[in-house]
């Protein structure tokens, strides 16, 4: 019988750059099969789709995939990905950025891009650290731990991303963790489809340096971790605060209706060009 | 400011280089071997390199030891490589001293095209100790017979600074069975230019 | 029966598949790579597949699987 | 063509790099407002609409710039305006633009610094940082207008240079040329030559997108044209893909110089007046070369044999021009509004071939003619 | 003073970096992780706490150089450190507290760029940077270490110098010294000179915040210390006030630049090796000059008479001290990890007395003494 | 009868700077009086009190008033601010940013002062558009109006700033207009004494900007329009959304206990200081 | 009787006094500066003098509204 | 690139500033005035400068108009200056040309040291039009009989062209109203060497 050939290869760019730069067990890779499986059931043309990412682990994705792709600087990934958009309206915009790209260095873009509502999915790989420069606090890292820039203990406490999505006006936002492939899957598509800003956190692991400071050692005992701390939308609407303390509420938190910023713009140019 | 002269160059000066993959403790390899090297009181500069992968790609550390000032604070020939992997062995051997000595890891390392060439089972020597992660400090034991300026005990000195205690005891027994591997083997040297050089 | 396959080139030996698998069909061989113990339990799942962070393991469905839950991950 | 006798017209300076940059087919426009530069967003909010091009403003001039080198990436001309402190935020954003070679042009309507300075006030301080301002080697194309007409038109060839060499061209614009007013005819729409970006010709399968096809500069398709390639800010092979070998990284970095410096001939801009015989050559720029201009007048009306070159690139610094020149003057006067940045190019170019004196002011207020031409009788001689 | 003989230890340069801090009197630490400066911030992150300083991550750059600046505003020896995106973002700061005379040290360890580049990689690509990187015309001061001890030793001056003037002062540091080990003996804690800033005597009535007390560099007491004063990156008179007057505009940018370049003298730090005597003289800073050193060495056995200055401040450019070099030389030659920046200052300055000849690398790998000796070798005559 | 002295002047600097250079009717005046005035009921000392501003119409007001004063780079107020806070916990830190300069350049500092909360009290004056330099959109202008930047009208929804505060994680968030004068004093003196990030918006008005492009042509009617579309928090809540569309809810919106970053910092340096 | 003193050096003439004063005490004068036309009116509310953008009136109250509402805005 | 020799300085150019206060629609007139320069296709430039203050500070603006081609674009020395309060002319007075021509709005301007001088009260002619505003429009009036380059009609066309029709009438009015008073001043000047120069 012949070796079955895995999905990704179809995306992927040249066997030669396997296996590719992430630590065993790093969820980054795990995200980045679910966005292939997400884009190939939906048969969207490679040719339209631009992926875009910042500088961090999670940076180092685009780099593997055959799409259109954009390696930025750090923390800016939006900024270019709102040029890409509103000057291409036809192109499917993708960011995925790290935790530290999105919501530190890159907290301000991240904000009025959901607010301002151009139709870009933007994923947050949310591994509560900064990997790629080796273990230091990240403004999603656990109040109290350890890193590599806290050695006394971080004293500051961490963001939600996706309630800083919704303040800010994102038009979908929805968490998920890379344990959770098949939920992953369901917000990966509608992120795709939705019309304007859509986020989706992706709770992620990295193995090399957060499991160091959240004293889970391996990769599995990370993802058991998610598995169990993670609560549905559902769930948590019948529990109370102190219930979901700690929890990562999981499933699609925000979905509602606004018009894009790129069809009203098309509409303003459809009333005002002179071509 | 001051205007010196330069001294002579016909100092002893000692390069060494360790190399292999990412994770495999080589930086750290490289920091004992310079502490050693302040522990006697000699001049030390260490320097290590890698790529954008921090986390399994190539990497080296070197150290170079001297009785005197250190100009340069690189390798400019090795005059020892320990290479850990195959990889790390062809891409480092161009940077030898004529006559220089590699020590290679025989458990990862096949194929080597050099005269002064020393094979020790750095893996085979950790598994054996039951602490998998002391290659390293196995490869700093080899170094002993073969580097004249390096002091046994210093280097144990440096390796115990920098190691957790309840990892010492282990990492203490590879390194000697990697020494005893490598005053063997020093005995079957063909040629070993460098090392009778400084050896009196 | 339902194939799974491991290419050892990729794996690095993260143990994901093996613990997450419903059916306990993996195990970790001497090398520490994920091995099928257990074939015959295999129901085709696809969870090692899609959790498997490096794309180094694919499951080959039987005909019957296909039947209840579709091709394969991707289709 | 039937000739038209076109009438002039009165535009302000920033209204006209508007009309040049309409002109050169920019079609994409992001930015944040900010003294003195402001006019040129609030015109193009207006104007991008009516030309089926896109405005956008942004959170900050970071976030301006990155949008403006997507929107580029996606097949648009685009460019971006600012100020000092504007443009000192966009310096990251500048080097990407270098390294992935995304063709846009940046104006920076110059302002007194450093840091908030004096906003409305008078300045060419940013010569140096055009340059330098970015981390790392780079090169890099500046433009020095000096009247409206030339802003326009110079704002057109930042396009065009930006989308033959694919590299950011910035306009270095002082206050005075920025809002004055001037009566201009401007070409018809035909007339230019305007210049496009190499596009590939292979097809997507033999693309390959960082290759050297002997100009140094590569083909660029646009994102969704179907060439699906990889963009980054890390030293890059000729596909496009993270490298750290020596052998890659050395011809890339050469590439990005050569692609530009084989063309120095082509790049000596510069209108010169009266240096045929000239014994002392003023080197001026922007406002300041109007100024050297009457006081040039004036002197000559005196009876003194002096020129002037007036430098419309900046960088790179037009180094044969200027080398010509200082072999023939005995004296070259350099008047800027800033400490003295161009004239330590003149200098470093110089190697003693004529005595090099300066002139400068950094109170906010215009250098005249009259200064230059009492210079001009000092050092006469 | 009873003395003790020290031992020597093992550090890192970046580590030695953090200790000449530490003894400067550095209490406070803002920052952002960057490759391959993080080392710096991590250190500083379990020192200060233990040193009753401060240390806090900041959400990026910009914000690592506002706290740093508030801190130093509120009283304290404040610093950060980053590497060439991290320096870009921080220009628009810089420039505020070269405006607002705030001291403060901010370490550059340099990565090859532009752009994201090579983040492990070697260079020296932001000399010009470090000078011209902010916008409009300002001094600064930049230092260059070649050695773990020095990188220790220019770290404390770094901190005095910028008190002393009341100016930024950058460390400009490559990744070689950076990241190496050497042994070095430390001195004592009491042994090294600690200049602190100037501090008004006068009652708080009678202070005037920007007068000039002479030395061009007014006192500067701490937010709190009952001085309440007005602190502003615009041009300001005297009280702090914002003005756009020219005759307060003028004095305010004369001083910034005069309080330092009247030291020019003080500022000629070098160590020079066989320069005496020296037909060919190498000028090189950072890890090269340890490479040239080498390189002056060998070629002095094979009797070559060539000598070294090794740069240990790279701005303000030591004219003086190069100007002599140049005069007493046939022939310098400039080696460095960039395609040409400190060469084209020994160019501007050299008035054609002799010949600069460069040595360039930009593909993230050390010159090696033997390339220095070759071309040594080669232009020897 | 001698003529009484306005309070302010204990204050103000030096009355060669006055009138200030604010236009007729501008509600940053009405502001800084109301900000002296509850600091001269406190009793604070000057010398105690820094005041940091970044750049725009609001960012001159500390060269007005005799504090320590520190007029930063447009967005970054708070950037300097916290590094004073932390050199010195013992002084009084407070900034007062514009809308453009707190949620527009500024929106990324803006988010992590109020989840660090470190103890500064932050007040945004929000005109709705971008005074200094003339009138164009900023992130609080609203949907649909006509500015210098937007000719043919804001494509943009507004940020709400007071929940972008809440959800970034500060401890007191508040909302007054500068028509609610005695509201505004008692908001400030809240925010003045709450130890942690404290942000207050100021709903003000831009006469020569805002007022055009709002449709309200004098600053009374601006001020008539602040009074007509407020809110209370108390009555808001017993209205339904479609109630308080485009309504301004002003009171106290979020006022919660988490230890400030500093008094953190302070017992870490009681553990671990050596000296 | 309360007295309300406006400042004309410091006045811009905006209006804001005179609108929102409860009692209707000010009115425009013919240059449009605002001026006391009923100060019996005046309860020494202060709301002229804490919405003044300009600080150019304050208000000078009598011992009765001193007692009832304290002495002045900022006491 | 071009090398030419520049023509002669002997080419009339004519320097007008006007100046004020912030809000007075002083940059308006400016253009304005340049704009009927480009009607009557002579060479233009005009230019401006305000404080940081935008509204209320002191501000100018100027035109200078020739039949050449103009090298510098700003004032060098005045040939009118109009200015609308006492703060702008005590200012401008000393950038003037030595016999040039002042003209003050004497609503606002007291103390002149000036030979040749006009005050024309355009405030009152402004309120007299019942448009307050229309300040600037009269200022561009009181030049016409003075200098010799402007066509009246070109500058009632750039007038129109820059003004909501609503206005426009007003304004032209009191164009008209400044207009007529500068011609009987005219008659009464001393001294107006600048004017008479060009007047053939
Ligand atoms: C302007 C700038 N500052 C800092 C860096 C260094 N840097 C690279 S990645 C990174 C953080 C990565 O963290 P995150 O975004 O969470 O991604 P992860 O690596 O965890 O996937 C930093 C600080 C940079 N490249 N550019
Ligand atoms: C980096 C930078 N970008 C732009 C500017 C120009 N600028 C000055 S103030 C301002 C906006 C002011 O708006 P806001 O913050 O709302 O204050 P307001 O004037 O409305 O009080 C801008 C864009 C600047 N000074 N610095
Ligand atoms: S460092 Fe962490 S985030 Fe980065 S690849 Fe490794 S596990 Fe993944
Ligand atoms: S497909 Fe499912 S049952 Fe089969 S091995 Fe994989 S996880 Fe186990
Ligand atoms: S999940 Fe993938 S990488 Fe991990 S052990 Fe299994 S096959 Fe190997
Ligand atoms: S422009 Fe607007 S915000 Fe600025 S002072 Fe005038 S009214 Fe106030
Ligand atoms: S104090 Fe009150 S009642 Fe008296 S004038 Fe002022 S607003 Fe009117
Ligand atoms: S509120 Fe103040 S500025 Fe306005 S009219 Fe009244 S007194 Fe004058
Ligand atoms: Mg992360
Ligand atoms: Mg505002």
């Amino acid at each position: 019988m012949r070796q079955t050939e895995h999905l990704v290869h179809k995306y992927l760019r040249s066997s030669k750059r396997f296996p590719h730069i992430w630590c065993a067990g790093c969820g980054i890779g795990i995200f980045m099969q679910a966005l292939i499986r997400v884009i190939d059931q939906n048969e969207y043309s490679k040719d339209d789709i631009v992926l875009i990412s910042g500088i961090g682990c999670s940076g180092r994705l685009p780099v593997y995939v055959d799409f259109n792709t954009l390696h930025t600087t750090h923390g800016r990934a939006l900024t270019f990905a709102t040029g890409i958009k509103l000057a291409n309206p036809r192109l499917k915009v993708i960011t995925v950025m790290g935790d530290g790209d999105a919501v530190a260095i890159g907290g301000n873009h991240f904000i009025h891009a959901a607010r301002r509502n151009v139709e870009i999915a933007s994923f947050v790989l949310n591994n509560s650290v900064y990997g790629m420069t080796g273990g230091q606090s990240s403004p999603t890292t656990p109040y109290g731990v350890i890193t590599a820039s806290a050695p006394y203990g971080n004293l500051e406490p961490d963001f939600d991303i996706c309630r800083l999505a919704e303040a800010a006006g994102a038009v979908f936002v929805a968490r998920a963790t890379v344990y959770h492939t098949q939920l992953l899957d369901r917000l990966i598509d509608k992120a795709l489809k939705k019309k304007g800003a859509a986020v989706v956190e992706v709770v992620s692991q990295c193995t090399t340096y957060a499991g160091h400071f959240l004293k889970l050692k391996s990769p599995v005992d990370m993802m058991k971790w998610q598995k169990n701390n993670s609560v549905t939308v559902e769930k948590a609407k019948q529990q109370s605060e102190a219930e979901l303390e700690g929890k990562i509420v999981i499933g699609v938190l925000v979905d509602r209706e606004r018009p894009s910023y790129h069809e009203q713009y098309q509409s303003l140019l459809a009333e005002k060009s002179k071509i | 400011m001051s205007n010196t002269k330069v001294s002579s160059l016909k100092n002893p000066r000692y390069e060494i280089r360790i190399a292999g993959a990412g994770g495999q403790g080589i930086i750290l390899a490289g920091i004992m071997l310079a502490e050693a090297g302040i522990i006697q009181d000699l001049c030390v500069a260490q320097s290590q390199s890698y790529g954008p992968e921090t986390r399994g790609g190539n990497s080296i550390s070197e150290v170079i030891l001297s009785n005197t000032e250190i100009d340069f604070p690189q390798s400019t020939e090795l005059d020892v490589l320990i290479a850990l992997t195959q990889v790390a062995c062809d891409r480092n051997l161009p940077d030898m001293k004529e006559g220089g000595l590699v020590i290679v890891n025989s458990d990862a390392v096949q194929r080597v095209l050099w005269d002064s060439l020393v094979s020790i089972p750095f893996e085979e020597i950790a598994r054996k100790v039951g602490e998998t992660r002391a290659v390293n400090v196995a490869a700093l034991g080899s170094l002993v017979p073969f580097c004249p300026l390096l002091d046994r005990r210093a280097l144990t000195r440096a390796i115990a600074s920098r190691l957790p205690s309840t990892k010492l005891e282990a990492n203490l027994q590879a390194f000697d069975k990697a020494l005893r591997f490598a005053r063997r083997a020093k005995g079957r040297l063909k040629y070993a230019g460098i090392t009778e050089e400084y050896e009196i | 029966m339902n194939k799974v396959e491991i290419y050892r080139g990729w794996c690095k030996k993260c143990d994901i598949c093996i613990a997450f698998c419903p059916q306990k069909v993996l195990e970790a061989d001497e090398e520490s790579y994920p091995t099928v113990v257990s074939p015959e339990k295999c129901t085709g799942c696809l969870l090692c597949e899609m959790r498997c962070p490096d794309f180094a393991i694919v499951v080959n469905k039987d005909e019957e699987s296909r039947k209840e839950t579709g091709p394969a991950a991707g289709k | 063509m039937r000739k038209v006798v076109k009438k002039q017209v009165l535009l302000q300076g920033n209204e006209a790099c508007v009309e040049g940059a309409l002109m050169a087919g920019c079609r994409f426009y992001a930015g944040y407002p900010i003294t003195p530069a402001t006019e040129i967003m609030e015109i193009m909010a207006e104007k991008m609409p009516e030309t089926g091009g896109v405005f956008i403003q942004m959170e900050d001039e970071i976030a301006s710039l990155g949008a403006v080198i997507g929107a580029s990436l996606a097949g648009m001309k685009s460019m971006t305006a600012t100020s000092g402190p504007g443009f000192s935020l966009m310096q990251e954003h500048i080097g990407f633009a270098g390294m992935a070679e995304v063709p846009c042009v940046i104006v920076d309507v110059m302002r007194a610094g450093p840091s908030t300075g004096l906003p409305t006030q008078l300045s060419q301080g940013d010569v140096m940082q055009a340059r330098w301002g970015t981390h790392g080697d780079h090169p890099i194309i500046v433009l020095a207008p000096s009247s409206v007409y030339e802003f326009f038109e110079l704002t057109v060839q930042a396009f065009n240079l930006s989308e033959r060499y694919r590299t950011p061209v910035i306009l270095l614009v002082d206050e005075v040329v920025a809002h004055m007013r001037e009566g201009v005819i401007l070409p018809a729409k035909n007339s230019l030559e305007i210049e496009e970006r190499p596009h590939p010709t292979v097809p997507p399968e033999w693309y390959i997108p960082y290759a050297d096809p002997g100009t140094g500069v590569p083909p660029m398709p646009a994102f969704g044209d179907g060439y699906r390639y990889h963009v980054t800010g890390l030293y890059h092979d000729v596909r496009g893909y993270p490298t750290v070998r020596t052998d890659e990284v050395e011809p890339l970095i050469h590439r990005l110089f050569t692609k530009i410096s084989k063309d120095f001939d082509r790049l000596q801009w510069f209108d010169a007046f009266e240096t045929e015989d000239a014994r002392v050559t003023v080197i001026a720029y922007g406002c300041v070369a109007r100024a050297a201009h009457r006081a040039v007048r004036q002197a000559r009306e005196k009876g003194l044999k002096v020129g002037l070159i007036k430098l419309k690139i900046l960088w790179p610094f037009m180094r044969r021009t200027i080398s010509g020149i200082l072999a023939n003057s005995q004296k070259v006067l350099v008047p800027e509004l800033n400490v003295g940045q161009i004239s330590r190019e003149v200098k470093r170019v110089n190697e003693s071939r004529c005595e090099v004196v300066t002139l400068n002011k950094v109170d906010g207020t215009p250098i005249k003619p009259a200064e230059i031409l009492q210079k001009l009788g000092e050092i006469y001689s």
